[in-house]
């Protein structure tokens, strides 16, 4: 068992376990008059950014992957957030 | 396949220079896919200006205007003439499904949701964009009907072409005679759960989720157009690399090789 | 499978990149109709989709290590979460279709329902490729390593794409 | 193989198209054909004065719309026999069939519809009748390719003795040309090419009757030939 709590991918889980609990609570404390905020929506969205790349580099195995899948999983996880906050901030 | 003898690979190298061609039913078939398809974009695009798509909240004159277009019924008689050309692009697809080690049930569905998907996603929308134009005196009423159901029909006719892929893409993948290549089978996946997507056509009438609209018309037509065509070159691929002996009507030299692998193939 | 995988991210991400931009154009209606969602639900899921996720991963290891009965155990438990998820989201559909917020109230809703009846279709689908996965540790002999993986690949690609959805429909503001 | 089969089906195929002559012959709007002229008014008049025959003309058709779907299939067992490369001619004529059936199977709807609720709307009844009419004359697309598959599949028979004498094929090429004209119901109200015009109707209709009796004839023959010939499966 205690190589369970030991395991590398049960300290990512708990990592993501975390940041996901923390994100639930910004929106929970600074969204909660459901107003534009942009601090809120770029925490969240880096938190998810954070999370996504955890995911794959992790229990994915992009870790030990071929280069091209690494750029691949890398760039979509940049280019998707890049544009996700430049829209929202060009939204405003 | 790959049990099959080196010898008739090695006659099938010879009987290629004979001038007889032994495929030409298929290339036949194969070759008025593309003047189809073409035909129907022609037809689709600048004749009538069905496609792509007026809005489903365009005002009731601008509808009217549409429906009564002359240009309409020259679509629809072109349509009706070569619409027979659908079911032999579909059947197509099916040999290639046949020379898979894939149970017949695959191409069998792929057979009734070709015919289900003519009538509904074809036939149907087309007279009701035919019927307007036909007979002006119609109340706009009647007309808003015909186009609200030639358009929900052409673009919302979803189970049928999603059968019909989901058995195709599932042959691919479960295909052990490798006649078409894998990925092509994930491609085919992810075209028709876009083409599911297309589900609130039936509720939004305006923004991204209306039938012109950038999620459910452009982004699923964008997968759709550019996967029709990589389907039909590696449908091409596929035709150009089938060996001789495995053709129904092989020479008479490696016939048990030949009946074999019918047997296999449609067991 | 890395091939739909990758492609599946693309598809996803004109969705989401599609969201964003409607979404710029009409902040309010957006926000107000984000105040109607349940977000404890979300995050619950969100949990139960990263333990079901973990558990594959440490399931995909042991059967790498060749210790059968270890990699059944945690499949079966990430199986036993992943089967939550569908559930909760019928708790959290529910109410707010009998409440009208079916995908013809606004845009948001129309999203919210695309996507989220999109990736529940993903989920569903990854619940079976799992049956399928078990089976194949479950028969006498090695089990196809390869096909664990594979699955085990779709399974995380599931939980990534619910991780940036919790955060575009429920999170931000 | 036994042949008893292919023979029992493609004898199915005199009493259907006994019963579809006996349709035509019975049905008002078929005598004379409704003019595509008439106003909504005169064709919901016209349809309440014949409720009786209409329906009772498309009831029938209802029940044997597919009766001659053994035919066909007959036809595209006989396509398989022929030794080209593939099935893919057999494959396209059967999705043809299931489609052109359909479209007979909508016309009926249709006349049936108009004529279940015969006070309805004069514009709906107007309506139903002009859908049926294009989908009993117009798709003639799908007879087209499936004649042309089988026409194909018989040249390109290189057996010494040919399971269809070439002529069926150059006959089947020819009924190509001669049903053609019926899509162009859709471009016209009046003159030859109406939907009761000469070269839409009259021809459409005596072209397909001669076609079903000719292929009866060059089907049974085929079969009869046929022996313990196998025919590889679709």
């Amino acid at each position: 068992m205690t190589s369970l709590i030991r395991n590398p991918l049960t300290i990512v889980w708990a990592l993501l376990t975390t940041i996901t609990i923390v994100s639930s609570w910004i929106a929970l404390e600074g969204g909660a008059s459901h107003q534009i905020n942009t601090t809120v929506t770029t925490a969240v969205l880096l938190i998810a950014a954070v999370k996504a790349h955890l995911v794959i580099r992790h229990f994915m195995e992009v870790r030990h992957a071929p280069v091209w899948l690494k750029a691949t999983t890398s760039g979509w996880v940049l280019v998707l957030f890049a544009l996700l906050l430049g829209l929202y901030f060009a939204g405003l | 396949m790959a049990e099959a003898p080196k010898a008739p690979t090695a006659s099938a190298e010879q009987t290629t220079s004979r001038p007889k061609n032994r495929k030409l039913d298929q290339w036949i078939a194969f070759w008025t896919v593309p003047f189809f398809f073409n035909l129907f974009g022609l037809v689709f695009v600048p004749l009538s200006w069905m496609m792509p798509p007026r809005s489903p909240s365009s005002p009731t004159p601008h509808i009217v205007d549409f429906m009564h277009s002359h240009n309409l019924l020259i679509a629809c008689v072109i349509l009706t003439l070569a619409y027979g050309l659908a079911p032999v692009s579909n059947a197509c697809y099916l040999m290639q499904v046949k020379r898979m080690s894939v149970s017949p049930a695959f191409r069998y569905s792929m057979m009734i949701g070709a015919i289900t998907g003519a009538i509904v996603g074809m036939l149907f929308p087309m007279f009701c964009f035919g019927l307007g134009a036909f007979r002006p005196g119609y109340r706009p009423s009647v007309l808003m009907m015909l186009y609200d159901f030639g358009y929900l029909a052409f673009i919302g006719s979803l189970g049928c072409f999603c059968v019909m892929w989901m058995a195709f893409g599932l042959a691919i993948i479960l295909d052990e005679n490798k006649i078409l290549p894998k990925w092509l089978g994930y491609y085919t996946i992810w075209q028709y759960v876009t083409e599911l997507m297309a589900a609130p056509v039936w509720i939004a009438k305006s923004g991204p989720f209306a039938w012109n609209g950038l999620m459910t018309f452009w982004f699923a037509m964008t997968l759709y157009v550019s996967w029709q065509f990589i389907v039909y070159l590696c449908i091409y691929k596929a035709i150009k690399s089938q060996p001789e002996a495995e053709l129904d009507n092989a020479p008479p030299e490696p016939l048990p090789a030949a009946l074999e692998t019918t047997s296999r193939t449609s067991a | 499978m890395w091939f739909f995988v990758i492609g599946d991210f693309l598809i996803f991400g004109v969705y989401f990149v599609g969201y964003m931009y409607f979404r710029g154009q009409n902040h309010e209606l957006f926000l107000s109709s984000q105040a109607r969602l349940n977000l404890d639900i979300g995050a619950i899921n969100t949990v139960v989709l990263l333990t079901s996720s973990l558990f594959v991963a440490l399931g995909t290891a042991a059967a790498r290590a060749g210790d059968k009965v270890d990699a059944l155990r945690r499949f079966w438990t990430a199986l036993a979460f992943g089967a939550a998820f569908p559930l909760l989201k019928m708790f959290e559909w529910i109410p707010e279709i009998s409440a009208g917020l079916t995908p013809g109230t606004n845009l948001f809703f129309m999203y919210y329902y695309v996507m989220t009846g999109m990736h529940l279709c993903h989920v569903l689908l990854g619940l079976v490729i799992m049956c399928f996965v078990i089976r194949n540790l479950k028969a006498p002999g090695t089990p196809k390593i390869s096909f664990v993986e594979t699955g085990a690949t779709y399974w995380h690609m599931v939980d990534v794409l619910w991780l940036v959805l919790f955060a575009l429909l429920y999170l931000m503001r | 193989m036994n042949t008893r089969g292919q023979r029992i089906l493609l004898w199915t195929a005199p009493p259907a198209v006994a019963l579809f002559v006996l349709a035509y012959l019975v049905f008002p709007v078929f005598s004379p054909p409704l003019s595509p002229t008439l106003t909504p008014d005169q064709v919901a008049a016209f349809f309440r004065g014949n409720v009786t025959g209409i329906l009772g003309v498309a009831i029938l058709c209802n029940l044997i719309a597919c009766s001659l779907v053994p035919l066909f299939a007959v036809t595209a067992v006989q396509i398989s026999r022929v030794a080209t490369s593939s099935t893919v001619l057999t494959y396209a004529y059967v999705i043809c069939v299931g489609v052109g059936t359909t479209a007979f199977i909508l016309a009926d709807y249709c006349w049936g519809m108009a004529a279940f609720r015969p006070d309805r709307d004069p514009q709906l009844i107007s309506l139903l009748n002009d859908m049926a009419w294009f989908f009993f004359i117009a798709p003639v697309g799908t007879i087209m390719v499936q004649n042309l598959c089988f026409a194909l599949s018989v040249y390109l028979d290189d057996r010494p003795e040919p399971i269809f004498p070439r002529w069926v094929a150059h006959f089947n090429v020819a009924t190509v040309g001669l049903l053609a004209p019926g899509a162009f119901s859709i471009l016209y109200k009046s003159g030859p090419l109406a939907w009761n015009g000469p070269l839409s109707f009259t021809l459409r209709l005596a072209t397909f009757a001669v076609y079903i009796a000719v292929m009866f004839w060059a089907l049974l023959r085929a079969v009869k030939h046929q022996g313990d010939d196998r025919v590889v499966l679709a």
